[in-house]
């Protein structure tokens, strides 16, 4: 342990002149993310088919199932829905995701999600490829 | 008061303060130091500090009562979000009191991983605290430095976990997924680098002088007082108590990567300030012994939805300290209460006892020496913006205090 | 004021507060994940200063009012406080899925879903939390965007 | 003195004025682009090439916003404080002799007038802040002048010193004392002392205790807004380029250099290089101190500055003497 | 764990004891909860109180003190009626309980007699609804709350 003095810091400092800065180059450059990040969350409107786990297993209730119509099965008429996201308010936490049993959703690396409205965040995605 | 005495008074301070009516002003909530807010009342005479009082609750959400009416397993990413420091360690209180009422164990592999993540969280955490002392005391170079290395550390917790902050890594019978492929250099690289610059930094706040005279003798607690106000994590074990959650009641995988319990005598800034860095020294080694010795096999096992009627009491050592968690559930599929100590609010009662005696500018160093962790403490409730503090005085009395007290000392 | 005087103080003002923005920073009930994510920002390997972004102290030398958080009664009222504190023009940045709409707490009885229900808000910036560059993204959006600028309004 | 148009035309443009208020902003940058290297960040980028006009973007954007006035506050001083505070240093720099031996404006005992404007930029400060009548800000006042009662004596003993070697009482009169040997050689202490206090004076780490923002917030600028704080920061940023020249001029020599030509143009632009060159290093100096400290308490400050930097002005002013004698 | 020292006091204070694995618990009447807690934190290297829990378990609230050392958990548990719970304070024997029982008072709404914190908000808002029952009372509605504090 050295002595005690002021000004301990001016080694490094003057180290650090010479290093390079390790700011990154983003925005003006893509940024890098881990393959695992979890960022925005998508869906592949022809896996889904509308069971409902997804709903049941946000934490933050993102999900809605929406009625889009309805379909014959045998002589019964079944509802057929589909789930809407309240992206703004999603969490990434993935849950879901480890929840679909046909694989329809994923997390992207997306996250340069900032809007100037949030109903923009809403994700249809599933409800416009049936119709 | 007149109510219109009420609002001019309302008007200055930039909005920054509350004011309560009798005549008291407490500073806060909103305060720009950053991090957490939080409230103390303190007495002031002059510059120093008489008598503190706690006043918690800016970031109360209500967490408790949410979490009765969410399933176990959707808990977990609720009671993650206590606090965004230490949210691995609630996320594994809450699963291993789960687990234990269930009686099911989880497989080593994934014991072993909820501690390596647990112990690279403790070492973000500390080096954040580190960083915002600089922060406080003015030292923003050293803030920077410290802040840039603890990036790499974030950017393993990213690559391990997918996510910086909230890991949402931990679920109920193990950890959700496994390590990812060559995830071992990067973590031996990444730990000789941090221990590199954990003793560049632990030599630095012992032997800069200025650093020196901001904590040394600042904020000191008793071991008596340690006793009798039961502070929990470094705070207590800067004042020569040895306790730690790790060691005496083993959880996750401690009990074959044991950790070394760091105390001082000290009971002040400083020695908190050589002990955390210790213990992020220690982390790194556990880190490594961790991935020397992880065993092959499941990370994970089915967990049923319902979990049987009992109650648990699980506590794990967060960064902060002893982190509690009690569980009851009615065997269905919601728990039916669940009760969080954080650590910060074991820690508030020593925090007001340690700024008894200290002036205003010691404020942010002794809030900062013990780690408050408001969202934490409120977590049911949460906070606010920056730092708060608050100190009773009204602005006439505060004035008149300044101008006596500098007139009698310059 | 002539016309081409108009049109080039009106673009140097632009010009002025494109490239200098002071944020304030107001925790309304969050769980820190955002404020820490904030302050990563400001630090070395993101870097925000290169935008001209600082963080000050007071909300009156404040441009933009960065809000984490779901909001919560007992914050409600200083949030509005702080808000109304920052002089024209000002924009208002809802940071993380509790300040958008309530997150993961929906269920809790002390929080407001969204703080666009409190002041109004510009910027959302979703996540939980946002990483530090998905700030920058929204910082840079925020100015460079256009948003509204309630003062000539 | 006659006032005629070239001279005025010195004084508003250059050496004036406008140059100093240039090199305010330029050493602002130049601070936050240095500050940034030896964090390892990079500092401002967009504004301008490698940002070198971000402090003109902070500055007149801020000129541009809204303009809170508290309620509370006292207006007259709140509206008329600033611009004598930003007169302060600036008619200071007037007497400070960049292009020539001789200053703009020079008189036999100006360096009481100096000595005036040091007080007075921490006596507007102090005004300004307790007429806004926010809180923190009458924290900070406090704050502020007890330490200007701490660092004052010791800056004026090591101000006199240069005075005492050259047997001068003018800026000019010890700037051409100088030839030769600068006077930090006789006097490092006082020198090392100015620079001390200088860094007290502009409310630089380790002793930015009066604008602490982590303890009372922005200090007592907390309550300003729009134009007037855009003043307020361009008046700290000059009287920093203020106290960079009066140390260059004290005790390094000012526009003097190792090299002399003949002939007016050169022998102008020499001596402004020299000067700026000074200037800078000096500049730089207390920016590597303010960036390696951390903040010290009020009462630390106040022993350091009375018991150990007032006794230490003493002795190099009674070596001084000695030395002139 | 010290089985017998718990057996003791549960003895002592009229109450029983109850040991399940790691937790052993002692069920005591509230007049005699302070002494209970007075003799287990007495117990060498019991001092620390982790935390006092309540819980609302229909017609009356349960407080749970948690006394932790070592592998072991010692829970003092008693029972109040729902109607006008009300408590001798144990903050004069464990001042670290001060906070602990400030936190029931907000969120139960018990009342523990010579705590200094009673009666003023710890965690609540200041504007919490006051004939809105304490939040954690299984009557309390989430919903209800945040529609009568306004935050909806």
């Amino acid at each position: 342990m050295g002595r005690r003095r002021v000004g301990k810091a001016f080694g490094e400092m003057l180290r650090m002149v010479w290093a390079r800065p390790v700011t990154v180059k983003y925005p003006f450059e893509p940024a890098k993310v881990a393959g695992r990040f979890r960022g925005k969350l998508d869906i592949d409107p022809a896996k889904c088919t509308g069971c409902g786990v997804c709903k049941n297993s946000c934490p933050a209730g993102v999900i809605e199932m929406v009625k889009i119509g309805t379909r014959k099965v045998g002589d019964r008429e079944i509802e057929n829905r589909r789930p809407v996201f309240d992206l703004y308010t999603c969490i990434s936490c993935g849950q879901c995701v480890d929840d679909c049993r046909f694989g329809a959703l994923k997390l992207t690396g997306d996250f340069e999600l900032a809007v100037f409205d949030k109903e923009s965040l809403v994700m249809k995605k599933a409800l416009k490829i049936v119709e | 008061m007149s109510e219109e005495q009420d609002r001019e008074l309302r008007k200055t301070g930039a909005g920054l303060m509350e004011y309560s009516p009798e005549g008291i002003m407490p500073f806060g909530p909103v305060h720009p130091s950053l991090k957490e807010p939080e409230y103390f009342s303190l007495l002031l005479e002059g510059e120093k500090i008489v008598d503190v009082q706690a006043r918690i609750g800016y970031v109360h959400r209500g967490i408790e009562r949410a979490g009765q009416d969410n399933t176990w397993i959707k808990n977990i990413y609720l009671f993650e979000r206590v606090c965004g420091i230490c949210s691995f360690a609630h996320s594994i209180a809450y699963s291993q009191a789960v687990e234990a009422l269930s009686g099911f164990v989880v497989p080593k592999r994934g014991r072993y991983i909820r501690t390596i993540i647990a112990e690279l969280e403790r070492i973000h955490s500390h080096l954040l605290w580190l960083g915002l002392v600089g922060h406080w005391t003015g030292f923003d170079t050293l803030f920077m430095w410290i802040w840039k290395d603890r990036e790499r550390v974030l950017d393993l917790i990213e690559a391990i976990t997918g996510n910086r902050v909230h890991k949402s890594y931990s679920t109920l019978g193990g950890v959700r997924r496994d390590l990812p492929d060559g995830i071992a250099e990067s973590m031996k690289k990444e730990m000789e680098f941090i221990q590199k610059r954990v003793d560049y930094y632990s030599e630095l706040v012992r032997t800069e002088q200025t650093i020196v005279v901001r904590t040394r003798g600042v904020g000191r607690l008793s071991q008596d007082a340690a006793r009798r106000l039961c502070p929990v994590g470094p705070l207590l074990r800067s004042t020569g108590i040895s306790r730690d959650v790790r060691v005496e009641d083993p959880y996750a995988a401690y009990d074959e990567i044991v950790p070394e319990v760091k105390t001082s005598n000290e009971g002040d800034i400083a020695s908190l300030l050589k002990l955390r860095l210790d213990e992020v020294a220690d982390s790194c080694r556990m880190i490594l012994e961790a991935m020397a010795k992880l065993p092959e096999g499941g990370y994970k096992i089915a967990f049923p939805r319902v979990v049987p009627r009992g109650d648990s009491v699980f506590h794990v050592e967060a960064p902060r300290g002893e982190l509690f968690y009690f569980v009851r559930s009615a065997g269905s599929i919601k728990p039916s209460r669940v009760k969080i100590r954080t650590p910060t609010m074991a820690n508030i009662l020593a925090a007001t006892e340690m700024l008894k005696g200290h002036t205003l500018a010691d404020v942010p160093v002794v809030l900062t020496g013990m780690d408050p962790c408001f969202g934490c403490m409120d977590r049911l409730s949460v906070v606010e913006a920056g730092s708060g503090r608050e100190w009773m005085m009204n602005g006439e009395q505060l004035r008149t205090f300044g101008i006596e007290y500098y007139s009698g000392k310059g | 004021m002539s016309q081409a005087a108009d049109s080039f103080s009106g673009r140097f003002r632009r010009w002025a507060r494109k490239r200098s923005i002071w944020v304030f920073h107001v925790n309304a009930a969050s769980c820190n994940g955002c404020d820490i994510e904030i302050l990563a920002a400001l630090t070395p390997r993101y870097d925000a200063e290169r935008f001209g972004v600082e963080l000050v102290p007071s909300p009156r030398h404040a441009d933009v009012l960065l809000v984490t958080g779901t909001v919560n009664a007992q914050m409600k009222d200083r949030l509005r406080d702080v808000y109304e504190q920052i002089p024209e023009p000002k924009h208002v940045v809802a940071i993380g899925a509790c300040a958008l709409g309530g997150g993961v707490m929906k269920g809790c009885y002390n929080v407001g879903h969204g703080i666009d229900k409190v002041i109004p808000v510009d910027l959302y910036i979703p996540g939980c939390p946002p990483r530090p560059e998905a700030l920058l993204f929204g910082i840079i959006k925020l100015v460079t965007g256009e948003p509204p600028d309630r003062r000539e309004e | 003195m006659n006032l005629t148009p070239l001279l005025v035309a010195e004084i508003l443009l250059f050496p004036g004025l406008t140059f100093f208020v240039f090199m305010a902003f330029i050493l602002e940058w130049l601070e936050r682009k240095t500050a940034a290297r030896v964090q390892g960040r990079r500092g401002p980028v967009v504004a301008g090439p490698f940002g070198i006009v971000q402090p003109v973007a902070d500055f007149f954007k801020l000129s541009m916003k809204e303009e809170i006035v508290p309620e509370e506050s006292d207006k007259f001083i709140m509206r008329w404080g600033p611009p004598l505070y930003f007169a302060a240093p600036a008619a200071g720099l007037v007497f400070v002799p960049v292009i020539a031996l001789s200053a703009l404006i020079q008189n036999q005992f100006d360096l009481f007038f100096m000595f005036f404007i040091l007080s007075f930029t921490t006596l507007m400060a102090s005004l300004l802040g307790y007429a806004s009548a926010g809180r923190y800000s009458t924290v900070a006042v406090g704050r502020l002048v007890l330490q200007y009662s701490s660092y004052e004596i010791p800056m004026l003993l090591s101000m006199i010193v240069p005075a005492v070697l050259s047997g001068k009482l003018s800026l000019s009169g010890i700037v051409a004392a100088q030839s030769g040997h600068w006077f930090v050689l006789f006097a490092p202490v006082g020198f090392a002392v100015f620079i001390i206090a200088a860094l007290a004076e502009l409310e630089k780490p380790p002793f930015d205790i009066p604008s602490a923002s982590t303890e009372i917030v922005g200090g007592w600028m907390t309550e300003f807004s729009g134009n007037t704080l855009a003043y307020v920061k361009l008046t700290k940023n000059l009287s920093y380029v203020f106290l960079s020249a009066l140390s260059a001029t004290l005790f390094l020599g000012g526009p003097q250099g190792p090299i002399f030509v003949s002939g007016a143009m050169a022998a102008v632009v020499l001596h402004t290089f020299y000067f700026t060159v000074k200037l800078l290093f000096v500049a730089f100096l207390i920016f590597a101190i303010r960036t390696a400290l951390a903040r010290v308490k009020i009462d630390q400050a106040t022993r350091l500055f009375w018991t150990i930097l007032t006794p230490l002005a003493l002795v190099q002013l009674g070596v001084a003497v000695i030395l002139g004698w | 764990m010290d089985s017998q020292a718990i057996s003791e006091i549960a003895a002592k204070t009229g109450g029983q004891a109850f040991i399940n694995g790691r937790i052993a618990t002692i069920t005591v009447k509230p007049e005699m909860l302070r002494d209970a807690c007075a003799m287990v934190s007495s117990i060498p290297g019991l001092y620390h109180l982790s935390t006092i829990t309540g819980i609302d378990i229909g017609e009356e609230i349960e407080l749970q003190y948690h006394f932790w050392k070592e592998r072991e958990f010692v829970s003092v548990r008693t029972m109040v009626g729902k109607q006008s719970p009300q408590l001798r304070t144990v903050s004069d024997v464990l001042p670290s309980a001060v906070l602990y029982e400030a936190e029931v008072h907000d969120m139960l709404g018990v009342l523990f007699q010579g705590n200094a914190l009673m009666g003023r908000k710890l965690l609540l808002p200041d504007n919490y609804p006051k004939d809105a029952p304490p939040p954690l009372r299984k009557e309390a509605n989430p919903e209800e709350i945040r529609r009568l504090m306004g935050l909806e």
